[in-house]
Formats: structure tokens, C-alpha cells, sequence
């Protein structure tokens, strides 16, 4: 019942006759005349605006979303407070609606946008340089192996325990292709400890990869990380949780060559998983090996201040196969989401909101062990804002309980491998929960214990 | 056009708008997060610890929103202005579907969250899945890729998969037609593969007897964009599949030309293997200023079980997840189930446009194209001297005898208010001009557009130094992308992060 | 400012930007409502229907987009400019509050929803009439009026009902300072009142000797604003409340200042009988380029049973509607409850600041005024010798020897890339620039503000032709206001409505 | 927890001493010592962004709104269909922001949209003009009457009881201030006899009022009505529902002076009352009597089109108390929103959404007919798309029951004198209504009927 076309019957016509064809349908020629015009029939007629809004809205409240449930789950996205003005910013046209910046004469306000970008995530993960964006945080850091990799041909990719291993697993999609291998650093009591890198570490180390807080919520100590590799001349890459960065150590400071992280906690909404925004930053001397599009200040031609898409030579459209990466559209508008979130939140109002959820991290884990057979996996390991417990009761099945009884409860991890386990979650609270939430949550818990029974401890 | 130029302004003054570094105040606050109660205690060792602020911008929340409108004033896009990139399928993007986005139950949930929980995204993701195996002609679709280059990859690296099934090592060969995207090749490499570039004829057609010549046991895959890059269908496809199939190779449609094919031709009709279709351009997702974008990829039934993880599969309970440890699966391309605030965009689309009106947007997309040809075909020459399909190049090479070049031509359409064409691609026509109006725009704005490019190109041979000197009405003109990258500033100074690198 | 001026652009061509009905192009179609199907037979005789289309613009979506999107780069808002219009507390609209306005449950309430089913809305009202009785330091208050205008006539009625009740119905005088707003005189006579004009002194105050001598016991009400127009609080306002009570009169107080008291002073506690308030200024509800606005009125107790209905009223099972048929309530003056959407935003601003933030904000509006008062001081005379309030006025006069008026400092203001101030207001000003920053302006943007200011007044007596050309830099400079108002053209007529007035 | 305040400490000390006092209260200095700094302490503490979100959400939560229920009742708010290209446009910041547009320079944008608007409305009901904005219906009307009562300064309104008498009792509070009084014109099969008309007028009859429809639903025929009138010397004012106006015979055709409406219709939320649009058009000869703003065509100084606030001699900031009316502040944003819906939906859209309207109530009230005790108030009066009928149980009380079920029914019309009743409810169905809605509202008429009795007929 839409189709866009702004077409009056007059003027198809007109235009028909300009071409010198009578009918819509002779535009076809070149096509095939077999396969033209296919049946359709199992297509749906089209809809109107509302029956399309009636339909969409009835599929949303078949989710059970933030909006109806409290949510102490994180493992790589996060309920983060957005301010309102972000979305009435983003989604003006100018910015939502326009083509990657190729004519700067008309892009300049995209471009500084996402000059500031460049400069918040520099600045934020500690690095020198950071790109445009990618697309999530996940193939971000599978580029950013692709760039050790390429710097020598070297293969083998020392991977901690600590990197989400779905992450792993895209990491691996993209680099075997290439050739390469990945090989896991166990954690020990939530950390990777050096000397189990460095024997592994061999000629063929093309990189280490280690992780911001891990994805079991644990926080790492990288001294010495970057040396040790940069003497076999291996790269150290680091994937942070850039909303940890506004407390922890940033993957610069650890002497990081390269590193990533997924956007998503800066402002973007959870969204069923996307579209996110992979950040990838790195030491200046990667700047021209680094996939992605770069923004960068010139002047033009009367002087004048202006940015431009640069160093564009090691781009696909440019490269072809020599491209440092295929990647042409990126995530440029979750990147200005990312950016105007930031800006509106400032330094003070971002690290209230991590200390927010550190807070709450801890009054949950407090909240949780008091449950009769909740015990800890480590005691006095430090965190960020999310943690794994042992829970009395397999964990898928108790995660639908408690899904049942109105919360999202920690992510099960039957089927992960230690420090995952059957009985164990992963459990996550941001600035946004409350005392309220928490404790309606302990309650549930306890409910479901009692009534489900559960291997009691 | 007519409009009056408005977004933009040449300054009277030298200075840039500032950063927002440049009006950061120390100690400026602007919202505030949620305020958590309890001790700042948290057992962290000093060491992991942050030293010194992460160097972002202190302003009060009118000082951010002024910034960003004033700045969103200075980028054209579809909601202001005529967008004629080719092969960028700028077109209307619906408001209506950004709103679907948006709704509470999508935007706010949490992409772990139980199956159970997640029933009506499931329902909207396989619908689209089963929507998009239609219209694409195809036995099993993807949503997971990211962008229609991410397509291509995982396109690539399900060819690997089912050659490494087959116990065909082997096929490592990736043939290109020179008129390709970029991203074709690129895509190959990244996939580990080994890219051969396939010479057009003249006309921009394959050359099936050149193709036929490098057609091995080795090739693994053909990748064509259909309609080409030149906006002309090949001329003998069917050929090249048979050629192709013939030796045992795939055959990958580039569907980010998918406009001009949308519902009147399949592609898995003309024998592709696998095609990928980019969200952003045929079924009216923003592009956001260079993304976030969506690339679906369809595949025959012969490579079903290669396809990336998670697989959504129709029950008779409904949609759910699928076995996510099928070995035969390339793996997951990215993180979670897809860009799904991109992917419900898209599926507004075609729901809205339904099996009317999805033929009409192909119908409409080559009328527009085809009347602007004509328009222009005495302005500039051509290429292909017939119909083309949704978009057609020029050539501004006759003015390079005047000193002016496809770039100056797209400088002068900044001037009249409009975006400009693509320039120097396809790479094998000299000084190309490539031309996409799209179904979207009407009559009177291609009127006005032709109108406008012939007078710039008249202007061109009359005034060459006029045009040289274009645009004179933006805020900057013709940044010096020499210096820019001589030695890049890539990030404002003005304030630093603090603890920064240290080796 | 230092912020690049890239909103407006003086346009090279002298077509203005075409009218929707310009670009209208018959049988084009835009968004489609829902489809119902049934019978067009609707049993509606001929004689009563519409004989020929009503006359609107056939567009297709994306070119309605379009006009929309790019007309609104063509004006100024907070959003984008400093806009120190005085009187008009042009401060930071919070996007929280069109958030909240536009939930649903509030934005898809029916106004006539039984009571049971608006108890929300009931809440949130009854919530802002407590909060607003507190602020405004009154007994009761109708959120009724749509605006500032509207609370004024509202407070003239309950006037004059009160005197009606006690059988005074020969108090029939309002007594309206001379440096009052227009509307102050205008609502006196709408409400059938007779309106008298009291001279200020040459100080701005108000003269006490000469009102003692025109008060009496025709007098029913005394209008003051406070502070002043002028930006000042009246010296001696204890005297003139005592006076006029003296006679038996009321003392209504014009709030639309009320930015300089918010939190810090309650005009109850002054004495005043009656007040509104301007939710579009002081409680940051937007202005939308001319409304809408909100005007609730706060009384006394001796008056809240005169006040409008519907009346909301707190019970000990929340909020309810009061019987709405009370004989004293001077009745309904407009639909409805109110104009809840906008009296949401004010009720988030007012949660929002909460007693921490309210006292804040007329101590830094009263911090900015006396800021920039300070620093302009030098530069043209102002009104009042000591502290301002929150704003502050100038009189360009000095510079009528060169030939430059407040009118022409105005449009020197525009080409820096501000707003103007109020110019020609208070009438008893000759010259006068009434410049009110509001708390929301950073001390860099004042800084800004007062150098270019400065510049200007310089340029004026140095170059007055130079501010007389001004503005250069805005799409049209100047329009002919005669030519306008001699033989208006009101609408559009490129296509005419059809079927007009007949005799 | 938010001011909106930019300043830092630091810039308030520089400003304090640049003023050349030592604190921000010395600011208050010229304010009464006794009363300034008052007790606040029954206003709460400030609240963050995220949890004022919370508690309005629990408050609109409490609402039954259309979200939840179908809406089956107008009488005088309409839950008409708005394309979501709306809301991004109107509210952004460049109109939403705006001051009044007194500067031409940098307002063209608002003043054509205003100007675009007064020939939508001008075009709409067929007059020869339309202002800018009145801040609703029932004041449009009330103004319209003043203006009337200003021609010649005669004092009888005669008002049809078609007329909303919540509107009528608005027009009260206004004239009766400046001495005027309405006297009713009653409805006859839900008609105004020109007859009754006639005998009502004399030579103090400023004006007459009419509805299009009337607030029963109702389409009458004012064939002649203006002739009558203005050989009295008296003006024929019609009140219109706009979104009528697509179908039905428009005011200035009847040969209206004024014309005045709701413009709720045209796109804008129900919202529970407001805010909503004023509009108030007239035949030219009033040009320079009508009250509000004004948007004129002209040009500037270099010949340039332009547009500008126009007639501004009629207003309050100039003429003070001899003006046309108070009005400042008026309606602009709304008529911008009713603007952008009508050029979206053209004309063939709009009169699909009428006409989807009048098939709506149709069927409803066929199906309502179809509940035994349920009856008609006229047979064959025709009507737009709303309707009276007779129901079987206390209108209040059945409204409560069929909200309880997950509808708002129709208007009870307990209270309302005829064509209201005790037992009478006015129905409405737009053109959002579904087939499924009304079949679902009729069953649960039913049930409440049966479950609660009600008087059988
Ligand atoms: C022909 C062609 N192929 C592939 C791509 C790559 O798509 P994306 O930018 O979504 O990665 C494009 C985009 O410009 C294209 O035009
Ligand atoms: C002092 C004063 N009084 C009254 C008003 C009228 O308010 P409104 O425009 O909301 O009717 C204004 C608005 O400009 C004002 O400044």
C-alpha cells in the first residue's frame, strides 16, 4: 500500500514516450523474458502505515524486553542509561539520511562528527588513532588480528580465556581464512597470567589478545603483557568494554598496539543484537595499515580549516585485493550516537555511570549470595559489573524461571567451558537497576528455588 | 533545482566551527546518569585503574544539542537533497520504519535474552528470511552480515566451506570482472583467496570467450554484479553461468544493484549461487552517513548447511534458533543474530510494499534511470547505447580538452543544490559519471537535474574556469586531500586524553 | 559567536524556496491512511457535500519531507542560536520532556476518557497544581489557559466574578502600568473591563503617589508585572500592594518573569491576588515558533472558588475531577483540561530540578543578566542604575545621531549569527533593546555575545552604513512591512481551494 | 538533579566579580529580605532524567489510552490516523525551539510554514483567509463571536444546539465578559430550522453559529442561512470538524463570514486535551478584524520574495487595549503539525481517511443495532461519523463496564439535555477502527449487557 513512487500517471507517461517505449514493462527488455515478472504469491499484499504499525508493535510485545523486565544480563551488550537528546539528535535526517562523506564541500558537519569520533575513542581507549568504526566489536577485533597477521605473515593468534568466546568464534571465522590459527590462554582464577603466554609464544605469534575486563567480568593486570610480545615481536591487541574504560586502565596505557571494543555500552540501544559499533584504535604506526575509514583535518583550497575521508589508498575502492580490508559502509551513525552520547554525559557523568553500575554489581552479587546454595566462583577476584556464581539449579532451566517470574537474570553458561559451567551465570547490573529491582529479583529467586527445588547445596 | 540553497553557507570568516573540544569547559556538566547510592570501594587494584580522565568534551546539554544541529546543517542527505549516487541506491527512507526500530519490545532487548523471550523478533527475522528467499530467488538466507561487503566475505567463505566439503582444496580462484567493486576483491583476498580480474568487453559486457579461457578445476568462484556497475545487464549471462557451472565453479550475484531487479527478476531464476542484497540501498534503510547497513545473503539449497551462525528456523511452533554447532557452518560472522534495528527496517519495507508494489519499485527505478539517459545521452556520451537498467554512466572525458574533469562536474552540481554522482567508477570508463536517480525521485526533479547538468556542462566547455572554481557556495571548497594525508591529523588536539600509549 | 554560521545562505538566485502548493503536482500521492472497505453510499444529501476538492498539495512523501526538512534550515531556535530576546526566557528545552509528553498513555488519551480511566494524567496534573501552589505561593491553581494572554483574561474574570459575588459590580478599572506588555491592557478589555494606564517613573518604577491618586473604589484590579519590563523589581511594591488592598482592589501579578523568582521568591508571599505563569518561558516547555505555550493562574483562597473548571481536586483515593457545574467558577475558558502535553513538559522540568535546582535557576539567570549587564554597560546606556533582575534593557538611542536604530542593531546581530534581543519594548524605552540571557547560556557564549555586540555598536557610529546594509548574510534582508500590510496577500494562490465563499 | 545551569564553579566566581558582588544571593539583594530563599521543602529533591522516565511511565501507564483501547468516542477529539513522517519533522528543533518569528531575516522557514498553513485552512473551509492559530476550538469560536460583537457592538448570539455545549459554554465565559449573551437555537431531528432561526433574530443579533456536523454527528443544510442573516445585519459563523471538510460542504460555500474549528483532527495527538489548534478563518472583509497572527507575502529590500508577520497593528503589542484580542503565544507548532499531515496525505488521502471514517461508524452502528435494547435516536438524519443512540443501561455506568472490557465507548450523554439523555451514547468510529474492533466491542456490549442487565426494551 506504499511504494515511494512519486509518479503521477501523466507523467509515466510522458516519461514512456521520452524513451520511446509504451509501456513500463518494455523497460524489461534487457532482462530475460523467462524469468520476468515472477510469481510473487507468496509475497503479502502490501500494507498500509497503521496495519504495518499494528502488526510490528504486536511482534514487539512478544519480546520480553527492558521495558517489562529488569535486566541483569551483560556478556557483550548492556542496559546503559541514554540520554533522551541522543535519539532526537541522531535521527535528524541530515545526519540518518546521508551517503558516506565521499564530497566534503557538502559533508563537513558528518565529517568533523566523526572527526570527533576519531578523537573521543583515541582518547578514551588511550591510543593514538582510532577509525571511523567497524562493524561490531566482534569483527573489530578480527581485523585488528587481520593486521598483525598481515604485518609479517605471521599465524599463530594467542587468544585469553578472558575474550567472549563467541567473539573468539568470529575472530576465527575471519582469520582462518587466512590461514591463520587460534590458541587459547586459559585463566586462572579469572586472570591470564603471563608466563602461560609466553610459553606459547613462538615465531609464528602473530599477536596476544586479551580482554577489558574479561568476559567473566574479571579485571586483568597487563604489566609487562606488551614488552613480553614486543620482544618476539608479536603485537599486544586489547578488546575493551569501552564503558569500563572510564575507570580502568585504557588498553594504551597497558602499551597496547592495537585495540577494539564494542560500542554498544556507549549509548546505543541493546536492540536485539544490533546494529552496533566496532571501535578498532591503534599506536599511530598502524595508521596506514589499519582497516576502515579515517577522517582527517586539511585546509582547503583558500585556507580554510576542513576535514576529509583520507589515507583512502588503503581502501578497497582504491586497493581491491590489496585493501587492507573489504569494509566499505561502516556504523558512522552509531559512532555519532556514541559521540553524542558521551558529549552530553561528559567525563564526570561517564564515570558516575560506571561507578553506578559498579555499585550495583556489588549490591547484586551481595543480594544474590545471600540465597541459600548461591556461592561464589572467586572470591576475591576484582570485577567490573558482572561476576559468575554458582547457582543451585542448571542454568538455562533457571534462567527461564526466572524469566518467567518478570527478570532477565544472569546469562546461563551451560555449554561454556570453565570458568562457564551447568550451574553457572553470568550475572550483570548497570547504573539502571535499582535497590527496588534488586531485591524483587532476590525474592524471585528465592521463589523459584523453593519451588522448584534445585540442587540444594 | 529550484529550491533555494539554504543548508549551507559560505562563511565570512576563516574559522571553522569548533570542536567540540574547543568549547569543552573544565568541570561543564551536562546529563546526569542515574544516581546509584553505596561505597566507591570496589577492590580493584590500583594498577588496573584509570589515572587521568578519558579526555571527553565537558559542556551542558544546550552546548551538545546546538553543536550537533548546527553540524547536522552542514551534511546533505536524502531528506534534503537529491542524492544521485550511483550504485548508492540513495532512495526515501521511510519514517514509518524507523519508528518499527524504535518500538519498545525491539529497541530494549537484550540480544541474550532466552528464546522463549525473543518469540516476536524470531517472527520478524524469519519472516524477513522467508521474504527475502523470494524475492532473491533463493533456498536459504542470512541475516547476519553487517553490510553488503560482509556479504561478499561470508559469500566467500561458504564457497571455501562447500569446496573444502567437497574435498576440492583446490578451487582457491576468485574471477572479478575489472568493473567491479572494490569490495569484490577485497572480499576474495580477506576470505584467503586468490583474485583474478576478468577484463569487460567494450561494451562493459563479460567476455565469455576470455572468461571460458581462465574458467580451471581451480576456480572456485565467479562474482558478477548484476545489473553491472555500468547499470547494463549482461548481455550473455546465462552463457556465463553455464561456463561457469560447467567447470564446476559458483556463481555470486553482487546484489547491490538489487533495485533494478526487485520483484521482477530472481536471481537464483538466472542461476546464481549465492547473492548478497544491501539493505541500505534496495529496501530503503538509512545509510546513516556510511552505515550502519545490512547484507543479507542468499544461497542455494546446495549450500544451505554452510550458511553463518545462528541459523533462525521455522518450527511448527514458530521460529526459533537452530542447532548453532552445525560443523558445516562457516561459523559466525559477527556478534548475535544480525543488525536486527537495520534488518526490522527492511522488513517494514517490503511489507509495506507487498507483492504490488515491490515490481513497481524495479519498474519505476529503470523509467527514472532510462528518462534521465535520455535527458543526458546529448550532454555527455553514454555508456551502452540501449536501455539501461536503474542507474548509466557518462563519460566527461570530451572536457578534459577544456581542463575539466569528472570531479569539477560533480563540484558544479554541489553548487545548484544537489548531491553529486559517483566519479572515476567504474573504474574502465575514463572520467565516469555515474547516474542513479532511483524510483523516489520525480519527474520534475529529473527535469530539473538534466537541466542543471546540461547548463554546468555547457558552462563547462564555455566558462571552463568557472567551474574549476566550484563549489562556491559551500563552507569549504575543494579540501586538500594531498596534505590530508601526508601527514594525517586524525584526531583534535586540543584537549588530551591523558594516559595515553606509553611505549 | 565563534560557532561558523552555516544555517542561513544568502541565496545567488532570487526565486524564494516554491510553496508546497508550487511544487504540487496533480495525482501525486503521498502516505496512505488505513483502508477501509465498505460502500461510499453514505446517505448524505448533495446540497452539504463538498462539490470540488479542498485545495491541499499533492506531493509524494520524501518531497514533503524534503520542503519540511529543508524550510527548517531556514529559521533560528534554542536549538541553534543564542536568542536573547527579552521577556521571552528563550531558555534550554529539555528533550526529556518531549520524551515524556509523547509516551503513550498520555499522547493517545482521549480528553473525555472517564475519570477512571485517566487517573495517570489525573496524578501527574494534580501533581503540578500542588507544585506550582507551592512555587507561585498561592491557595489554588487552574492549569487551564493555553498561554500567558489566556492566564491574564482568565485572572480578569475571576476579578471580576469576585466582585460580582460580593456585589461590587462597579469595580470596572484595571489599572495597567504604561510599561506593561500589550497583552496585560488587551485581556483587561476582553474580560469587559475598563483599562487605565499609570505612568512609571522616570526610574521605571512605579509611581505610589500618583496610583494612590487614581485608586478608588471603582478600581477592581492592578496589573504588575514583576519584575518589571525593564527587568527591574519594583522598590516600592509592599506600598503599592498596601495601597491597592487599602482600596479594596486586587493586586494581579503578570508572571511571565517569573524566571527571576523562580525558587527564590513567591509572589503569594508579596501580596499579589492572582499570578500566571508561562510555562513556555520560565518552565521550559518549548515555544514552538509561537506556541503552543500553557498559562496556569495561581489565586488566593478568597478566589479559588472563581477559578475556571474543570477544577482538579485531591481526594484520599488520589486526584479527581471537582463538580464541575460550582455556579461561582467564572466556567470553561477552553476545551478540556488544559494542554496537558505541554503542562507534561513542565512537570518534568519542575520534577527535574526538584527543590535543589529551582532556586538555581533565577539565581543564574539573575547572575547572567547582571553579567552581561555589566559588560554592555559601557557600551549603551541601560535602565536602571544597580542590579537587574533577569534581564536588562538598553537604549540604543545615543546611536539615532548617526542614523542607527534598535531595529538596525537587531539586524547587525543576525549576521553574528545570533537572534535579537526584544527591540521597541518596553514602550517606555526610546530605543530599547530588552536582552535576557537566561540561566542557560555559558559564560563563553555571554563573552561571545558582548564582544560582537560591542563590535557592532562600534561599527554603527564608525560605519553606520555598514548596519544600515544588515543583515548581509541571511536569505532575505528587510521585507517591506508596508507593502505587506497595504494590500496583504495571506495565502498561496497558485492553486486555488475551489469551491470559496460564494457571496 | 538537572538545572540546565552551564557554568562551572570557576566562571561563577569570574562573573560574581566582574558584577562586583560576592555571592549569587547578593543577587537577590533588591528582592524583600523576609521573603527571599523560601521553605521549599514540600517540592521534592530533582530527579535524573532516568528516573523522572520511570515515574511518568508508571503514571501513563495508569491511563487507558488508545494504545490499550480502542477508541469508540469524539465528541470533539478524534483519534484520527498520523503518519509517523510527522512527529521527525515537527518536533524538530529549528520549529520546535523557535521564538515567534519577529525577526524575518532568520525565520523564513517558520513564516512560509505559516503562510502554507493559512492556505490550507483558507482552501479547507473555503474562506477567504485563515490566521495563524488560536489556541483551540472553543476559543477560535469565542473569538469569532467577539468579532461579530464588535461589528455594529450587538449582543445576542444565537447558537444552534448542534454546537458542542462544552464549546458554547467556552463562548459564554467570553462574551458574557463584554456583555453579550447566547441564546440557543434548538436542533429539530438533530437540524436547525432556519425558521427558529429567524424568529430569534433581531436588531440585536450580532451573529449566528452553526456546526458542521453538529456535535450530534449530524450534517445539516444552511441553505439560505446566510441570506437570512445578512439581511439582518448579522454574521453566519460555522464551528467545522476540518477533517469533515474533505467530504462535506465547507463554510465559506454556505456563504460563512467566520469560520472557526478544532484542528485536532489534522494529525495532532489526542493527548488528553491539548494541546491542540485553534483555526479561525474569515471572509476578506474581516482581514483586518480577526484576532492573531498573521503571515504576509512580500519583499525585501532587494526585491527578494519574503514573508513577515503581517497586520500586526490589530494585535495587543501595538494597540494595547483597544486590540482585537489578547491573544500573543498561540498555536504554531500544532499548525505546523496539521500543515505536514495534510501535504502528506494530500487530498485524495484525506478524503480516504473521511470517508474510511464515515464507513467506520456505519458499521458500527449497524453492529451496535444489531445488541437487543439498542435503538436509534433519528432513522434517516444524516450523519458524518459519529451518531446518538439508545442503550439500555445508564450511559455512565456503561461506559465504566465496557471500559473494564478493553473499550471506550461512545460519549455517555447522561447530563446533556436533548438529543442527550440518561440512557444516550454518541458514537464515534474513525477510519482507525478495524472490522475485528468493532465485532470485539459489540460482543462486549453484549456481555456487559448480559452479565449486568441493564433496561431491556
Ligand atoms: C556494487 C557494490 N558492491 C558492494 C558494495 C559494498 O556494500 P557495503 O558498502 O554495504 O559494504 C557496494 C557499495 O557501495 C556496491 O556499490
Ligand atoms: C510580560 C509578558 N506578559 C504577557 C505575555 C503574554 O504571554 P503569552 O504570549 O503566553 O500569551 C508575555 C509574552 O511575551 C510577556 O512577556
Amino acid at each position: 500500500m506504499a511504494d515511494f513512487i512519486p509518479h503521477t500517471p501523466l507523467e509515466t507517461k510522458e516519461m514512456l514516450e521520452t524513451i520511446g517505449v509504451s509501456s513500463l514493462e518494455d523497460l524489461l527488455a534487457p532482462y530475460p523474458k523467462e524469468h520476468v515478472l515472477p510469481d510473487l504469491s507468496d509475497i503479502p499484499s502490501g500494507l498500509t502505515e497503521s496495519s504495518l504499525m499494528r502488526l510490528m508493535k504486536s511482534m514487539a510485545a512478544r519480546n520480553r524486553a527492558g521495558g517489562s523486565v529488569p535486566i541483569f544480563r551483560g556478556a557483550g551488550a548492556y542496559d546503559h542509561f541514554i540520554p533522551e537528546a541522543v535519539s532526537p539528535l541522531v535521527t535528524r535526517g541530515e545526519f540518518l539520511t546521508a551517503y558516506t562523506p565521499y564530497q566534503p564541500e557538502v559533508s563537513q558537519g558528518l565529517l568533523q562528527v566523526i572527526f570527533e569520533y576519531q578523537t573521543a575513542m583515541a582518547n578514551l581507549f588511550g591510543m593514538d588513532i582510532s577509525n571511523a568504526s567497524v562493524y561490531d566489536g566482534a569483527t573489530a577485533l578480527a581485523e585488528a588480528c587481520l593486521v598483525a597477521h598481515r604485518q609479517e605473515g605471521r599465524t599463530a593468534i594467542l587468544i585469553s580465556e578472558g575474550v567472549d568466546p563467541d567473539i573468539a568464534r568470529v575472530v576465527k571465522t575471519y582469520v582462518e581464512g587466512v590461514g591463520c590459527t587460534l590458541k587459547l590462554i586459559p585463566l586462572v582464577s579469572g586472570k591470564t597470567r603471563i608466563e602461560d603466554v609466553m610459553s606459547q609464544m613462538d615465531a609464528q605469534t602473530a599477536c596476544f589478545v586479551g580482554a577489558i575486563p574479561t568476559f567473566w567480568g574479571t579485571v586483568e593486570d597487563f604489566s609487562g603483557f606488551a614488552d613480553a610480545l614486543h620482544q618476539n615481536g608479536s603485537l599486544l591487541i586489547l578488546h575493551a568494554n569501552p564503558h569500563s574504560l572510564a575507570v580502568l586502565r585504557p588498553p594504551g596505557s597497558w602499551g597496547a598496539d592495537l585495540a577494539t571494543g564494542e560500542g554498544q555500552p556507549l549509548g546505543i540501544p541493546l536492540s536485539g543484537g544490533g546494529p552496533y559499533l566496532g571501535i578498532l584504535t591503534a599506536a599511530r604506526a598502524f595508521m596506514r595499515k589499519i582497516p576502515g575509514r579515517l577522517v582527517g583535518k586539511t585546509v582547503d583550497r583558500e585556507g580554510r580549516a576542513a576535514y576529509v575521508l583520507t589515507l583512502q589508498a588503503r581502501e578497497q575502492h582504491i586497493r581491491r585485493e590489496k585493501a587492507n580490508s573489504n569494509i566499505c559502509s561502516n556504523e558512522t551513525l552509531l559512532s555519532i550516537q556514541a559521540l553524542v552520547t558521551l558529549s552530553l554525559l561528559g567525563p564526570a557523568g561517564f564515570r558516575e555511570a560506571a561507578e553506578g553500575s559498579m555499585k550495583n554489581a556489588r549490591k547484586l552479587r551481595a543480594r544474590l549470595l545471600s540465597v541459600p546454595g548461591v556461592s561464589p566462583v572467586w572470591e576475591d577476584t576484582p570485577f567490573f559489573h558482572e561476576f559468575v556464581l554458582e547457582m543451585p539449579m542448571e542454568s538455562k532451566k533457571l534462567s527461564r524461571l526466572i524469566l518467567s517470574e518478570g527478570f532477565l537474570s544472569g546469562l546461563p553458561l551451560s555449554g561454556y567451558s570453565s570458568p562457564g559451567g551447568e550451574n553457572r551465570m553470568l550475572w550483570c547490573a548497570t547504573e539502571m537497576r535499582t535497590e527496588e529491582e534488586i531485591e524483587n529479583l532476590g525474592r524471585a529467586l528465592e521463589k523459584v528455588l523453593v519451588r522448584h527445588g534445585g540442587n540444594k547445596s | 533545482m529550484t529550491i533555494r540553497e539554504n543548508s549551507e553557507e559560505r562563511s565570512a570568516r576563516p574559522d571553522m566551527h569548533p570542536t567540540l573540544w574547543e568549547i569543552s569547559r573544565s568541570g561543564a556538566r551536562g546529563v546526569r546518569p542515574p544516581v546509584v547510592s553505596g561505597s566507591p570501594a570496589f577492590g580493584i587494584p590500583d594498577v588496573s585503574m584509570r589515572e587521568t580522565p578519558p579526555g571527553l568534551p565537558e559542556l551542558s546539554e544546550l552546548e551538545a544539542v546546538r553543536h550537533f544541529t548546527n553540524l547536522s546543517h552542514l551534511s546533505r542527505g536524502v531528506d534534503t537533497h537529491f542524492i544521485p549516487l550511483g550504485s548508492c541506491t540513495m532512495k526515501y527512507n521511510p519514517k514509518v520504519s524507523d519508528k518499527v526500530a524504535s518500538l519498545p519490545g525491539f529497541s530494549d532487548l537484550h540480544p541474550r535474552t532466552d528464546p522463549e523471550g525473543m518469540e516476536g523478533l524470531l517472527e520478524a527475522m524469519g519472516t524477513l528470511s522467508d521474504l527475502l528467499r523470494s524475492l532473491l530467488g533463493m533456498d536459504g538466507v542470512t541475516l547476519a552480515p553487517a553490510a553488503g561487503a560482509h556479504g561478499e566475505l561470508t559469500g566467500i567463505l561458504i564457497a571455501r566451506k562447500y569446496f573444502e566439503a567437497r574435498g576440492e582444496t583446490s578451487r582457491k580462484v576468485i574471477l572479478v570482472p575489472d568493473s567491479a567493486h572494490g569490495t569484490n576483491p577485497a572480499s576474495a583476498s580477506m576470505g584467503g583467496m586468490v583474485v583474478r580480474s576478468i577484463a569487460s568487453k567494450p561494451s562493459g559486457h563479460i567476455d565469455t570467450v576470455a572468461l571460458e579461457k581462465v574458467l580451471s578445476d581451480e576456480t572456485a568462484m565467479v562474482m558478477i554484479t548484476a545489473p553491472s556497475t555500468l547499470g547494463l545487464f549482461e548481455e550473455e549471462l546465462s552463457e556465463v553461468v553455464r561456463l561457469v557451472h560447467k567447470v564446476g565453479a559458483l556463481v555470486y550475484m553482487d546484489g547491490a544493484n538489487m533495485n533494478a531487479f526487485l520483484g521482477v527478476l530472481k536471481p537464483g531464476d538466472l542461476g546464481f549461487d549465492i547473492v548478497h542484497i544491501n539493505t541500505h540501498k534496495t529496501l530503503a534503510t538509512p545509510h546513516g552517513g556510511g552505515g550502519p547497513g545490512s547484507g543479507p545473503v542468499g544461497v542455494k539449497s546446495h549450500l544451505v548447511p554452510f550458511l553463518p551462525t545462528p541459523v533462525i528456523q521455522k518450527t511448527d511452533r514458530g521460529y526459533s534458533f537452530a542447532n548453532p554447532d552445525d560443523p558445516r557452518s562457516i561459523g559466525p560472522v559477527r556478534s548475535f543474530l544480525g543488525s536486527t534495528g537495520v534488518l526490522l527496517r527492511a522488513l517494514s519495507y517490503v511489507l509495506l510494499l507487498g507483492r504490488e508494489g515491490l515490481p513497481k519499485v524495479a519498474l519505476y527505478a529503470l523509467l527514472n534511470a532510462n528518462y534521465l539517459k535520455k535527458r543526458l545521452e546529448g550532454v555527455l556520451p553514454g555508456e551502452g547505447p540501449g536501455l539501461c537498467a536503474h542507474e548509466f554512466v557518462l563519460s566527461a572525458k570530451p572536457l578534459s580538452a577544456y581542463g575539466v574533469h569528472a570531479g569539477d562536474l560533480a563540484k558544479g552540481l554541489l553548487d545548484a543544490g544537489y548531491y553529486a554522482p559517483t566519479i572515476h567508477f567504474p573504474l574502465i570508463v575514463p572520467e565516469a559519471l555515474m547516474i542513479e536517480p532511483t524510483e523516489c525521485e520525480s519527474k520534475s526533479m529529473l527535469d530539473e537535474f538534466a537541466d542543471d547538468f546540461s547548463r554546468i556542462v555547457e558552462r563547462a566547455s564555455s566558462h571552463p574556469s568557472e567551474l574549476l572554481a566550484a563549489p562556491a557556495r559551500t563552507p569549504v571548497s575543494r579540501p586538500d586531500e594531498v596534505l590530508a594525508a601526508r601527514d594525517p591529523v586524525l584526531k583534535d588536539t586540543t584537549v588530551s586524553g591523558g594516559q595515553f600509549r606509553k611505549n
